[in-house]
């Protein structure tokens, strides 16, 4: 059983001492929230003894501390850093670390080892910080409350199979056994007709609001400017007109199914050999769509068709920027 | 640029249009070859000739079939005649992972094909083209973008700007 | 009920090249709706043009109240701009307005105005220059600064010498470089404004032209001893809708299309930092 | 006569007989949103955190996705412009909690005052609103915060209170006098008294969060540039959940959208001051560049400048945008520090 109340001391004797001894000016970390048991990406910096006595590493650690570096990217840039990851957001660092969005000599990576994330709000809010959080192999427990991993709202996490990366600092040990990647759901689809296939994605593309929290919370979304937004994010006072008044429109703000497929396919493709199947999108969707279920197409593909580990080297070639001799053709009614 | 679709359903009548990119240093030549050699094809693609068929994003094949394309074909040079060394294998794996997309959604495979045609290799692109117009006949027009044949007239590219 | 966002549909009247092609050409369109104006302006309020396919684009009625046109000085920028720059004379254009409110022109009589202008941010203020020309018994006196980059970009360039000849106006004009043949003041704006250093006596400041003139001009005109009560801008926001409802030209609590774009600097002192310009 | 005791049954009967379309909640959370009540449907009996969908209602007046106008050019350049028509069938939201029934309440002073906005004005004269009260809170409600309550009537044409197998109506606004009228005949009137009784039923329990609402203007003002917005915003991805989710916020864009060279339409579509390029300018000058300064700008217009332009909160205390915040992010926490009690 793993107490998370110690694993928690332990991470902050860590992050003091890297920020004490001026190995890092700044730590990305969870501290507890205002909500607990929720927590958030906290930015801790030398001295902010408040903000070192929140840090916290449990189940309920859901955010990514990989979507703040991206966010902070500016603020941060040439701060010599120390990284709160779990399993996903290392996968997801060495994919940014990949495409050489950060550089890896900034960074000090602390790795907690994760069994898998609950969801907060199913569970009461504990009265009082002296609550313990564990887990075992079976589920969580706050508390007196326990529920099983399969009921705490995270699907991507029962089948997530990274474990033992490596860190430059190590926190907790596994308690559970990691599972395999699994692609049932897929399969359950792929068995469909085409025509109904296509009825049940073009449902999930008409719920779409276009919020874009898919895209925000990625932790490997990180283009300065995305091929969606209307080209106005990227522009100076030294742009000249005919620049952007010729900027691609790839998809429209009509909330149509088409314009909304254009959306999530090219993300899709997108994120094809960069997805680490957190999970955090279909999490934030506020209207609730199963976006893995359209990730996974190329997540699928990629894994099993081309055998490419996603995130596991910050020196393996990034998917689409590589090729294989041996890479499978088409064969014209499908492969 | 929209892509006018016949509005009428699958059966007698229906006439695809599919959107073909191909590659100026092989599928184009073959193309033409085709054409100087009196080839029979049916005269429903679109034909838009690019550099290298590693010049395709997806975007612009999800854009084609958002458009109104019933049909998409991209066409390259063969594996190692790459007129850029190695565009086509670049293509070939990203097309490829963009086809497994598209089918995962439901748009049937014989919609997006993706083939390698090298210039002397007319009768192959005949065979191409009128299997995919066939095939697309036979499927019928592709019903997923059906609400919103629309398009940004940003898209239209720099030809006012 | 009036359908807000639906435009009239008029014509270009006229048009003039202010300065040459390129990618900061500005171009004066003269609307013209059946020989009127297509609709009654005050001084300083704005009208939203469409381009079919593009957009719309918030563009400030660069001439004063006459009932027989409406004139726009429209800078190339972006999408938009650059449609509404292949227009030709003769051709329709849909319009809605107008928007916004005015510069207090009726409050001023008696007054002595002074006008600020950097680039193309003189084309608002030419509403209420114009107006003063119109009206020249009504007001003690008009200055105008005026300054942009060189001597092809000044505009209403015709018009700016003629005023100065006929001594209808002072007319400062002044270029950032020095350029041959350029017999006048040459530096920007707030350095002529400077050197001038027109009297707050009886008088009101209009301004408008980039951020960093606008911040420029308000410190000049501080020292010159101008209260924030006498200086008014007009400011820039981005706009869709144009009367209120959009949610993005706010300036605290006030909307810029409705109850803007024109401020008292003493006005927007009491709205929030926001309002000033960037430093 | 302002308030009647019916049968539920009686509701369900004269509401069909209106042939009205009636939309309800359809179910708590992510799946949920406001639904068309199939014929023969029931009426939902009750409601509060656990019937409350994370779509608000406003997108029945107010669509993500709405055409203002169509155009055709010719080419000799005519223009020929068709206007869209604001309509819909005629509508009545029945349950809604009071924290979606005050939302009209804003959007209505926001978009009909003034220059009313077209889309909505059009629709809006077509909606009824039957509010119901709110029997149960939720772990991130406020409303009694925000100046309302679990049962108050803001907003509401018709309020509901369950009340065992009856409901007691209270007639709130004239706007759905025909449906009031069939449910009076012959009812058994309710007298104040009575209606206070039931009323008393949905007491608010302790919320957690509290806020002094007539401080508050002021205090956020005094708060303007503080460095708190920095720390309250530094792990917001800019996302659109709390705006595209909150019941009042109606901020906008328009767009073309052109069918071919020749004709199209002009769209209007949600947008929300989170998105960097929402107030930014083709000269690329943006006066919100920064993600502090537009989640200041979300904070400041729900409680300091609608309220001074209209003499209430824009925030209805439903607390979805803390619910739903990907990151953790907490308006009234925010609210609180920065001009609040605590």
């Amino acid at each position: 059983m793993r107490d998370y109340r110690s694993e928690s001391a332990r991470l902050r004797e860590i992050v003091s001492g890297l920020l004490e001894r001026g190995e890092v000016e700044l730590v990305v970390a969870w501290t507890e929230g205002e909500d607990r048991p929720r927590t958030r990406e906290t930015l801790i910096g030398k001295g902010r003894e408040d903000l070192l006595r929140k840090v916290v590493w449990s189940p309920f650690c859901t955010t990514s501390t990989v979507t703040f570096l991206k966010k902070n990217k500016a603020a941060l840039a040439g701060k010599r850093l120390g990284v709160v990851v779990k399993d996903c957001d290392l996968q997801a660092l060495n994919v940014l670390l990949q495409e050489h969005f950060l550089k890896r000599e900034d960074l000090v990576i602390i790795g907690v080892r994760c069994d898998g994330l609950a969801e907060a709000d199913l569970f009461p809010r504990p009265e009082g910080a002296e609550v313990p959080i564990t887990s075992d192999g079976g589920g969580v427990t706050v508390g007196k409350q326990r529920r099983a991993w399969e009921d705490s709202g995270f699907t991507t996490c029962l089948t997530c199979s990274y474990e033992d990366m490596k860190p430059d600092h190590v926190v907790g040990e596994y308690g559970r056994k990691k599972g395999k990647p699994e692609w049932g759901h897929l399969a359950r689809l792929q068995a469909l007709e085409p025509g109904k296939r296509r009825e049940h994605y073009a449902a999930l593309f008409e719920s779409c609001i276009r919020c874009y929290a898919c895209r925000e919370v990625c932790p490997v979304c990180a283009c300065v400017e995305c091929a969606i937004d209307p080209g106005e994010r990227a522009i100076t006072p030294r742009t000249a007109p005919s620049v952007k008044a010729c900027a691609p429109v790839w998809a429209c703000r009509e909330r149509s199914v088409s314009e909304n497929a254009v959306y999530l396919l090219t993300r899709t493709m997108h994120m094809a050999g960069r997805c680490v199947r957190c999970g955090w999108c279909e999490r934030a969707c506020p209207v609730g769509l199963p976006l893995m279920e359209i990730l996974d197409l190329s997540n699928d593909a990629v894994r099993r068709v081309y055998r490419y580990e996603v995130g596991r080297d910050p020196a393996d070639p990034p998917f689409l920027a590589s090729y294989a001799e041996t890479d499978p053709d088409d064969k014209g009614a499908g492969h | 640029m929209t892509v006018e679709t016949p509005t009428t359903g699958a059966g007698t009548g229906f006439e695809p249009r599919i959107v073909a990119f191909i590659c100026n240093w092989c599928t184009y030549a073959a193309a033409d070859l085709a054409g100087v050699s009196r080839l029979q094809m049916p005269p429903n693609t679109l034909n838009i000739r690019v550099m290298c068929s590693g010049r395709i994003n997806p975007m612009l094949v999800i854009r084609a079939f958002s458009q109104g394309a019933d049909g998409v074909l991209v066409s390259g040079c063969h594996m190692g005649d790459c007129h850029y060394i190695t565009g086509n294998y670049y293509a070939r794996r990203r097309l490829l992972t963009l086809k497994s997309v598209l089918t995962g959604i439901g748009i049937e495979p014989e919609r997006f094909r993706v083939t390698w045609i090298s210039a002397a290799e007319a009768q192959d692109y005949q065979r191409v083209i009128t299997e995919i117009v066939e095939n697309v006949k036979r499927l019928g027009p592709l019903t997923l973008f059906r609400d919103g044949r629309v398009v940004a007239r940003e898209t239209t590219g720099c030809a006012e700007g | 009920m009036k359908d807000e966002y639906i435009p009239v549909v008029t014509e270009v009247a006229d048009i003039r090249t202010e300065t040459p092609p390129g990618d900061r050409m500005i171009r004066t369109l003269r609307v013209q709706k059946e020989g009127k104006a297509p609709f009654a302006h005050l001084p300083g309020q704005c009208a939203m043009i469409s381009a079919f396919g593009r957009g719309e684009a918030m563009i400030s009625i660069a001439c004063p109240p006459n009932g027989e046109y409406l004139e726009f000085s429209i800078l190339l920028q972006g999408a938009v701009t650059t449609d509404l720059q292949y227009l030709e004379k003769g051709e329709k254009i849909a319009l809605r307005g107008p928007y916004g409110n005015s510069f207090p022109v009726d409050e001023w009589k008696g007054r002595r105005v002074i006008v600020v202008g950097g680039g193309i941010g003189i084309a608002p203020l030419r509403s209420v220059y114009g107006h003063v020309v119109r009206h020249p018994a009504d007001y003690a006196g008009l200055d105008i600064f005026y300054g942009a980059r060189d001597s092809q970009s000044i505009i209403y360039k015709q018009e700016l010498f003629d005023l100065l000849e006929k001594r209808k106006a002072n007319v400062h004009l002044s270029i950032d470089r020095p350029e041959p043949g350029w017999n006048h003041f040459v530096g920007f704006v707030a350095a002529n404004l400077t050197r001038a250093a027109p009297s707050p006596q009886n008088a009101v400041a209009i301004t408008c032209g980039p951020p960093i003139h606008i911040t420029v001009t308000l410190d000049v005109l501080k020292k010159l001893g101008f209260s924030e009560d006498q200086v008014y801008t007009t400011l820039e926001r981005k706009m869709k809708c144009g009367f209120g409802k959009c949610g993005r030209c706010n300036i605290g609590e006030v909307y810029t299309c409705v109850k803007g774009p024109v401020f008292s600097l003493a006005r927007l002192r009491r709205l929030l930092p926001e309002g000033l310009p960037d430093k | 006569m302002s308030a009647i005791r019916v049968p539920a049954s009686r509701m369900e009967k004269a509401l069909a007989e209106t042939g009205w379309r009636v939309m309800v909640p359809s179910g708590a959370g992510r799946k949920g949103g406001y639904v068309e009540l199939r014929a023969g449907g029931r009426l939902p009996r009750e409601c509060g955190d656990h019937t409350k969908p994370s779509t608000p209602p406003k997108g029945l007046v107010f669509p993500n996705n709405e055409e203002l106008l169509s155009y055709v050019l010719g080419v000799k350049g005519e223009i020929e412009v068709g206007p869209a028509s604001h309509t819909m069938a005629r509508t009545v939201l029945y349950g809604t909690p009071p924290c979606d029934t005050a939302s009209f309440r804003a959007l209505d002073s926001a978009l009909l005052k003034d220059m009313a906005e077209p889309g909505y004005a059009g629709k809006r004269g077509l909606l009824g609103v039957i509010g119901m009260a709110c029997s149960r809170a939720g772990r991130w409600c406020f409303c009694t915060s925000v100046g309302l309550s679990p049962r108050s009537n803001i907003g509401a044409d018709l309020m509901v209170y369950p009340d065992g197998d009856d409901l007691l109506v209270e007639r709130v606004s004239d706007r759905l006098d025909g449906l009031w009228k069939r449910l009076e005949a012959g009812a058994a009137g309710a007298d104040e008294k009575a209606l206070r009784a039931v009323e008393g039923k949905f007491v608010p329990r302790v919320l957690n969060f509290v806020f002094e609402a007539e401080k508050l203007a002021d205090a956020l003002e005094k708060a303007f540039g503080s460095p708190y917005w920095k720390e309250f915003s530094e792990r917001c991805v800019s996302c659109g959940i709390c705006t595209f989710l909150c019941p009042t916020c109606h901020c906008f864009d328009i767009t073309d959208v052109a069918k071919d060279e020749l004709s199209g339409k002009r769209l209007r579509t949600w947008d929300t001051c989170q998105f960097p390029e929402f107030t930014g300018e083709t000269s690329a000058h943006n006066p919100r560049k920064e993600r502090w300064a537009r989640q200041r700008q979300r904070v400041l217009h729900k409680f300091l400048y609608h309220p001074r332009n209209h003499g209430h909160m824009m925030c209805t205390g439903c607390g979805r945008c803390i619910r739903y915040c990907p990151v953790d992010i907490n308006i009234a926490e925010g609210v609180m520090r920065l001009g609040g009690s605590k």
